[in-house]
């Protein structure tokens, strides 16, 4: 090196005997004296101890280097050590390097010249790196700790709590007038049939009642702006026509002389024209149907606002559009059903009692349109029903993965058949059997000894259903045909339309078959392919109504330990930048960058690199056609050092 | 004359391959010394300038080594190394640098012994090849 | 890699292209040699490239004729993936080529062989040259030539990217559809075109013709060689630039032979000579037989004379006007006088303005099919032009792939390298005797190897100005006896060397 | 005459393409001529060596010296004007990075040799003559200028102080550089003589390229017909725009043609290195498909290395390997 370099101190530590034994740490001490490569040079039996680490600071102190390299271990153990260390005298960490002469040299070369020889090289590679190093910092920024839930589900509702209880302030966005999502539709849930509405209820009422937080119903995110601390959603909601002071008392119910399909009752019952999903939705208020509310539609009538105790309706009410602030953002947006055209060789919407799992569960809900109870569509009470697995799934047109738990719900069918409807007989045809647990297992058990046929089926493909009078003929491959009331199709789940809508704004990955990817499958599954933004419920992957809570648990939990009131949001200490300089705008660094942290300027025709997003993986300065992107502390130059370093004598 | 040893220069990622190399330490798995690692934070940060300098400031041999498919730290960095390096290896062989001096390949934390193998492997096909000399090297001779 | 570095002071200061004279006892000439020192190996170097690159990179070969490279290039590609360009296609590049040979001909004839006639043989050294040209042409006309020049080159960049190394080929057709607004451009220009050939050829008339001693010196036997000539031609046996048949004739004009490109292979062969890098193409059928001229030699010529003689005259009425009147000026059929390269080349000046003329009107050229994608399977194709300096050749073998595996190219200029060997040698011969040499031996050499027009020689690349050249005398032991140098601003300088310093030389420097 | 600068233009192994852009100067070339004094070749001075010494060094105000360096001879001649002249820009690829005679790196001497007089179509050599120093004709020794084995760039023989890129720079940057030296607006020493960003930030095309570009696979022009509206890189066409110098005014595109990169690339950077870098990273496929995508590059060197081989870290000279 010349002597116009910057002024190293070379640290070598013996670490005990590990090092010392096989590198002779005199002679590496005597070739970097000779060659002027350190300034000054330090030997120490082992610098992590408390002892060390005050004396790489004392040294530090005393001789003010510009670089210090430490001959010692690997820098994934020590290197925050060392910086600390010299930090504490004062050195900025990006000045201090480690050449990892232990796990590299000393225990790995049996032969202590060759040893010796190694460490030595790669102590020069290390020297020659630091002398280029920039100071480093760990900036953070200001963060906004709020949180915005989208999907009311039950997950959605469950992180809503979790983050509210932790003092953060919640919004939950609901597509639908009120809140709930596919629980609120169940009766009971399998395998420990418990009460689904009564699951719900108490949440229901401390999302009404909970001071931080607010709900938008009724409403759909356009946009989804920013980073991890600084997220802005843009809401459309629309218009009500009714003012919160609405409780539900349903008075103007009785009043209103328009009756439309009930779409909270799948199609099966009606509603009027003001309406609320269900007694005790939250909102409370309930809403008016633009469509066909004859005050619109022809201006005729306005029975509702005489009745109403609450002068609550309001004709005057405008849809409008929310920006909300927040830290991060939790998807919530549930997931889909097989769609029917997928089931049309199993009779679904061409024959009668023919119904989806869905379905069958508004059927038998209290909250249904029979009020819960179980009957055919001439009234008739159901004595026989088959309910077919994997209906619509691993199949031509259908879902080509199995969702793993419809085999469960499928089971639970026939117990809510028997309780409902004493005495009918339950077929299930199925080909192999899935349970994600030993308590669906012994449901399964269970409800086979209560009197639900098994039958397992070969090829599910095989299965056909056809009138038969007013009763369904199914028959199935190696199966004497079987005529019943009622059939019932355990369908998959698969990406629902909002989530897939949600991730395209989001600029989420999604995977083959259309879910969100996970920032990681294993280490944060429910971490999204965006910082900030986390996945809760079934909008990653199917799942059951328990996965789906834990999912929103621990995406609440991350985002809460994440987002901490004063704390601010630290960035990453050594992310890409782009010198706008030289960039020609070519933009194919954008392409590569994957978390998006790029944007091309159409004006200034460069593209730049949002450090609050960056995580400094250099792939787009390794891409850059133009050399304008740089990995802060892995330069070109700090590499080409270190190499030229490794390779000196050779060249 | 002592019998050739050739230097291989391997650049490797920061979460998986260079772990990988710290756990063949940790378990005493010895491996030719002339293998000298250069740590960055991902595989898809590997320029192929830097494979292009190691070669001409002398390296022998070099390798690329990353997470596994599927295992990047940054998502899918290996892969865009792998797809760089394949075209990459086309333009080496053009230059007349034998296939086997090149190597980009999978080490995950906790392959201690694979990464000893991998890197044996690598140098003892060089070593079979001898010292690199470029094409363009060649020094001025006059007809 | 061991390391031997030779810097032969000989070869000190050569440049590309010389002339070594070897004078016998009496101080005669024995023998002048012309001499091309470099190769840049194209043909090996292209090998493996992508075929379709082959009209770029060979039109490196020359950064003066590139569009000749370019075009010979692309119709090699058409044979090459068996693939007909549509007529639209054909069109185009015809438009593009012929106003490449306008340029490039007007372009010699102001800038460089010019100021032989224009300026004058024995006008003041300092004056030889563009800026001469314009003094007596006058500035107006100088600032004409200048803007023709320019409308011409901004229309092919219009059609082909760039002028020099332009991108227009592909295998089957062009790049790039012609315009309206271009056809609209292209037809103006090609009316202008053709006057100012008209007004070039009144100045040589003006200039030259009308000179006595000029004339004198065109037909003087100094610049009289006689060989075989070749040139392309169209079906009515008219002169062809761009496509047809290559014809050849005998010193006495009778055709010996006429061929399809892909045949040229079996008509021409090269000869290798140790002290050159240049190679000597000859007419295979007749065999090498030495640097003779005459019937029984196999040596030809090309470039605008050759054209003129191997065909039976001008597709374009005043072109074909001016053809006649260049015959009957000479008198003779062909006509073996090199000098009469320059008047040629005004013969084709006007041909390819009339072409252009032509082609402006012709309806193909707007058409938006400008390319047949429809390629086989490439295997082997032979490419032929008329460059401004002779017939062009490429020949291009490939793999399935289209990667190149074998290319043989036979140059304009490396066509006429014999001939000009023996230009130079006749001349030096004719004016040495006793071993007296002048500046004015100089000039006279350097013209009859300027009317050749040479690609490598300083003459295309020493713009504006004229050729410095050096001729060194050696007695029988190849030592240098005296050397002449005629220098950029044109004084002569005689060196006298002692005999028994053999490390004295003299170089060319263009 | 005396007063105005000399300016020396000096060709080695190139193509005459330089000059003729200093032709397509057009009526600029009379402002040229009227401000300084032209002397094409070095050659007002005498033939010894003690005469050429005798030149005043320097006396000459700068030396354009385009054509890469491949004999002696020229390696010589450009060791001269160095000394002769107060600047020497290097004028074009060849003088600066090599230029499309130096993808003869990729073969060397002797198979150059060999191809070009060995028995081909039409050479007839049954003897096997070669040219070469010192070579006979009639017993009379003719004088050779030897070649070497690989192709150097100017900056491999003497200290170059400027740059012009481009294969050929064109007229605008030709007449740039002679104000700029004219007038003493010079950069600093050592500088390329053009912007420093890539083709793409002025290529009216890059509008529609896709702020995330992915390529599915790459093709041959052959194989496209090619959108004369739309980025070729987007479709699918390499177009070295990206990874090449500005400054050109994209005539190639402009011609729909992609870019093959004759102004070089951005300082500090290896050309092919770049393309491979960057083709590479926004190539999308399976594994599987990855050979076939990349099919339509099937001689990256010598599409990535067109203008720039001498100049390249794998296919150039070493530096430490100096003559």
């Amino acid at each position: 090196m010349t002597s116009a370099s910057p002024k190293t101190v070379l640290f070598l530590c013996k670490c005990g005997t590990n090092i010392a034994e096989f590198v002779d740490l005199d002679e590496v001490a005597k070739t970097f004296a000779a060659s002027g490569g350190a300034a000054v040079i330090e030997s120490h039996e082992l610098l992590c101890s408390p002892d060390g680490r005050k004396f790489v600071q004392d040294v530090v102190a005393r001789n003010k280097p510009d670089c210090v390299v430490v001959a010692a271990c690997s820098p994934k153990t020590h290197e925050k050590t060392f910086q600390d260390a010299a930090g504490a005298a004062g050195l900025n960490m990006g000045k201090v390097s480690m050449a990892n002469i232990r796990e590299q040299s000393a225990w790995v070369t049996s032969n202590k010249a060759e040893a010796t020889a190694k460490a030595i090289s790669l102590i020069r590679a290390a020297i020659r790196r630091t002398a280029l190093n920039e100071e480093l910092s760990r900036d953070s920024i200001e963060c906004n700790t709020d949180v915005a839930v989208i999907g009311g589900g039950i997950a959605g509702i469950e992180a809503a709590l979790i983050a509210a209880n932790a003092g953060r302030k919640v919004t939950i966005i609901e597509r639908d007038i009120s809140l709930g999502g596919e629980v609120i539709r169940t009766e009971e849930v399998a395998p420990t049939m418990e009460c689904a509405p009564c699951l719900l209820a108490p949440r229901l009422s401390a999302v009404r009642d909970h001071p931080n937080i607010r709900v938008i119903a009724n409403a759909e995110v356009t946009d989804v702006l920013g980073f991890f601390g600084n997220f802005t959603v843009k809401v459309a909601r629309k218009a009500r026509y009714i003012k919160d002071s609405c409780i539900g008392c349903e008075a103007c119910f009785e009043v209103c002389p328009v009756s439309v399909k009930n779409s909270f009752l799948l199609g099966m019952g009606e509603k009027k024209a003001v309406y609320t999903q269900f007694p005790g939705s939250v909102p409370a208020a309930a809403v008016i149907d633009r469509e066909h509310c004859k005050h619109f539609t022809d201006g005729s009538c306005s029975a509702c606002v005489e009745a109403c105790p609450f002068q609550a309706i309001n004709f005057d009410d405008t849809d409008e559009s929310v920006e909300i602030a927040a830290g991060a953002v939790v998807m919530a947006t549930g997931s889909g059903s097989v769609d029917s055209a997928a089931l049309a060789g199993l009779g679904h919407g061409k024959l009668d009692n023919v119904y989806t799992m869905p379905e069958f569960e508004r059927l038998a809900s209290s909250n249904g349109f029979t009020g819960g109870t179980l009957t055919l569509k001439d009234g008739r009470i159901p004595t026989s029903a088959v309910v077919i697995h994997c209906a619509g799934s691993l199949c031509q047109g259908g879902l080509q993965y199995c969702s793993g738990i419809c085999c469960t719900t499928a089971v639970k069918a026939g117990d809510l058949l028997r309780k409902k409807c004493p005495g009918v007989a339950v077929t299930n045809l199925h080909d192999r059997l899935v349970f994600p647990s030993p308590q669906a297992q012994a449901f399964y058990q269970e409800q086979a000894h209560h009197g639900t046929r098994f039958v397992r089926v070969g090829d599910l493909a095989g299965v056909s259903v056809v009138r038969d009078g007013n009763a369904l003929k199914v028959t199935a491959p190696g199966m004497a045909p079987t005529t019943v009331d009622m059939v019932i199709l355990s369908t998959g789940m698969r990406p629902s339309q909002s989530g897939a809508h949600l991730a395209q704004l989001l600029n989420l990955d999604v995977d083959q078959w259309g879910f969100p990817r996970a920032d990681h499958s294993i280490l944060h599954a429910t971490g999204s392919t965006i910082d900030g933004v986390y996945l809760a419920g079934s909008c990653a992957s199917p799942c059951d109504v328990t996965t789906a809570i834990t999912r929103a648990q621990a995406a609440a939990g991350d985002v809460i330990s994440r987002l901490a009131p004063g704390r601010k949001v630290e960035l990453e200490p050594m992310p890409s930048v782009i010198d706008a300089d030289l960039c020609g705008g070519c933009k194919l660094c954008i392409a590569v960058c994957p978390y998006k942290a790029i944007t091309y300027d159409a004006e200034k025709h460069v593209s730049s690199i949002n450090e609050a997003i960056c995580r400094g993986c250099g792939t787009c300065a390794a891409t850059c056609p133009g050399k304008a992107a740089t990995a802060k502390h892995f330069t070109n130059q700090q590499i080409y050092a270190e190499i030229g370093g490794i390779l000196n004598g050779r060249v | 004359m002592a019998a050739f040893e050739p230097t291989i220069i391997a650049f490797v990622c920061n979460w998986c391959s260079y772990a990988g190399a710290d756990s063949a330490g940790g378990q005493r798995l010895e491996y030719p010394a002339s293998v000298k690692l250069v740590r960055v934070m991902c595989s898809g940060r590997v320029d192929p300038q830097f494979v292009m300098q190691a070669f001409r400031d002398g390296a022998d041999g070099v390798m690329v080594l990353g997470c596994h498919p599927g295992d990047c730290h940054y998502r899918n960095g290996n892969i865009k190394a792998l797809r760089r390096f394949e075209l990459f290896a086309t333009m080496l062989a053009q230059f007349g640098i034998d296939s086997k001096r090149f190597k980009l390949d999978w080490v995950s934390a906790g392959e201690a012994k694979r990464f000893a193998e991998v890197v044996t492997d690598m140098t003892n096909a060089v070593r079979g090849l001898g010292p690199l000399v470029l094409n363009g090297m060649v020094e001025r001779e006059v007809a | 890699m061991s390391k031997t570095i030779t810097i032969d002071p000989i070869t000190r200061l050569e440049g590309h292209g010389k002339i070594d004279i070897f004078l016998d006892d009496k101080g005669d000439v024995e023998k002048a040699l012309f001499q091309v020192p470099e190769l840049r190996g194209f043909e090996r170097f292209v090998e493996g490239r992508p075929a379709e690159e082959m009209p770029q990179i060979t039109s490196r070969i020359c950064g003066v004729c590139p569009t000749a490279h370019h075009m010979a290039s692309v119709k090699a590609l058409d044979a090459l993936f068996g693939v007909v360009p549509t007529p639209a296609a054909r069109a185009v590049r015809e438009t593009f080529y012929n106003l490449f040979m306008f340029e490039d001909h007007l372009l010699h004839f102001f800038f460089l062989g010019g100021p032989d006639f224009i300026v004058g043989p024995d006008a003041p050294k300092g004056a030889r040259n563009i800026l001469g040209v314009i003094d007596k042409v006058g500035v107006e006309t100088g600032k004409q030539v200048i803007a023709i020049r320019k409308r011409c080159r901004n229309l092919m960049s219009e059609i082909g990217g760039k002028p020099i190394h332009p991108v227009l080929g592909l295998p089957g057709g062009v790049a790039k559809q012609v315009t309206p607004e271009m056809r609209a451009t292209l037809r103006t220009f090609a009316a202008d075109a053709v006057n100012f050939a008209l007004f070039t050829v009144k100045a040589f008339n003006d200039l030259v013709l009308a000179n006595k001693a000029y004339v004198d010196l065109i037909l003087s036997d100094v610049y009289y060689l006689d060989t075989h000539y070749m040139g392309m031609v169209d079906k009515a046996g008219k002169v062809s630039l761009y496509d047809g048949d290559i014809c050849v004739v005998d010193p006495a004009g009778k055709e010996v032979d006429r061929f399809a490109p892909a045949q040229y292979a079996s008509v021409i062969a090269e000869h290798v000579e140790p002290w050159t890098y240049i190679k000597f193409p000859y007419l295979r059928k007749i065999g090498w037989k030495g640097f003779v001229t005459g019937k029984d030699s196999g040596i030809y010529r090309v470039a605008p004379i050759a054209r003129l003689n191997a065909a039976n005259g001008m597709a374009t009425p005043k072109a074909q006007a001016e053809y006649e009147r260049l015959y009957a000026t000479v008198g003779t059929r062909p006509i073996h006088n090199t000098l009469a390269m320059h008047w040629a080349r005004l013969v084709e000046v006007l041909f390819a303005a009339e072409r252009l003329v032509e082609l402006a009107a012709c309806e193909e050229l707007t058409s938006p099919d400008i390319r047949n994608m429809d390629l086989k399977t490439p295997r082997e194709g032979v490419g032929i032009v008329e460059a401004p300096r002779g017939t062009l050749i490429h020949h291009y073998q490939s793999d399935a792939n289209g990667l190149i595996s074998r290319a043989n190219l036979v140059v304009a200029t490396v066509g006429n390298s014999a001939a000009i060997s023996m230009s130079i040698d006749r001349a030096a011969r004719k004016l040495i005797k006793g071993g007296t040499v002048n500046d004015g031996l100089l000039n006279m050499v350097e013209m009859a190897f300027r009317a050749y027009d040479p690609c490598l020689s300083c003459a295309t690349h020493n713009l504006p100005g004229k050729m410095p050249l050096s001729v060194r005398l050696r007695n029988r032991e190849g030592a240098v006896t005296q050397t002449i140098v005629r220098t950029c601003n044109g004084e002569a300088q005689v060196i006298q060397s002692s005999v028994s310093s053999p490390h004295v030389s003299g170089g060319s420097h263009g | 005459m005396a007063g105005k600068p000399k300016i020396a233009l000096y060709w080695c192994a190139s193509c005459g393409g330089c000059e003729e852009t200093v032709v397509d100067l057009d009526e600029r070339i009379l402002d040229v001529v009227a401000a300084v004094d032209i002397v094409f070749w070095p050659c007002a001075m005498d033939f010894k060596y003690s005469d050429v010494e005798a030149m005043a060094d320097k006396s000459i105000a700068v030396s354009f010296i385009n054509g890469a360096i491949r004999t002696t001879e020229q390696e010589h001649v450009a060791k001269l004007l160095r000394r002769k002249s107060g600047l020497v820009v290097a004028f074009g690829d060849c003088a600066w990075m090599g230029g499309i005679p130096a993808l003869a790196n990729l073969s060397n001497r002797r198979e150059i040799f060999d191809r070009a007089y060995g028995p081909g179509p039409t050479t007839v050599n049954p003897e096997g003559v070669m040219p070469q120093p010192g070579g006979m004709l009639d017993g009379r020794t003719a004088t050779l200028p030897a070649m070497y084995d690989t192709v150097l760039r100017l900056s491999d023989v003497i200290e170059v102080d400027y740059f012009l890129p481009g294969c050929p720079p064109t007229s605008d940057l030709v007449a740039g550089a002679v104000t700029a030296i004219l007038t003493g607006a010079l950069p600093a020493k050592g500088s390329v003589l053009a912007s420093d960003k890539s083709l793409c930030t002025t290529c009216d095309r890059n509008a529609s390229k896709p702020d995330s570009l992915t390529v599915d696979s790459f093709r041959r022009v052959t194989q496209v017909a090619v959108d004369p509206t739309k980025c070729l890189l987007a479709q699918g066409v390499v177009c070295m725009g990206p990874a090449t110098r500005d400054g050109c005014g994209f005539p190639c595109v402009k011609g729909n043609m992609p870019c093959t990169g004759c102004f070089g690339p951005v300082s500090g950077a290896d050309q092919g290195a770049r393309m491979v870098a960057a083709l590479g990273g926004i190539l999308d496929t399976s594994n599987a498909a990855t050979r076939e995508a990349l099919a339509g590059i099937p001689d990256p060197a010598g599409s990535f290395y067109r203008y720039g081989m001498s100049a390249s870290l794998l296919g150039s000279k070493r530096k430490e390997a100096g003559a």
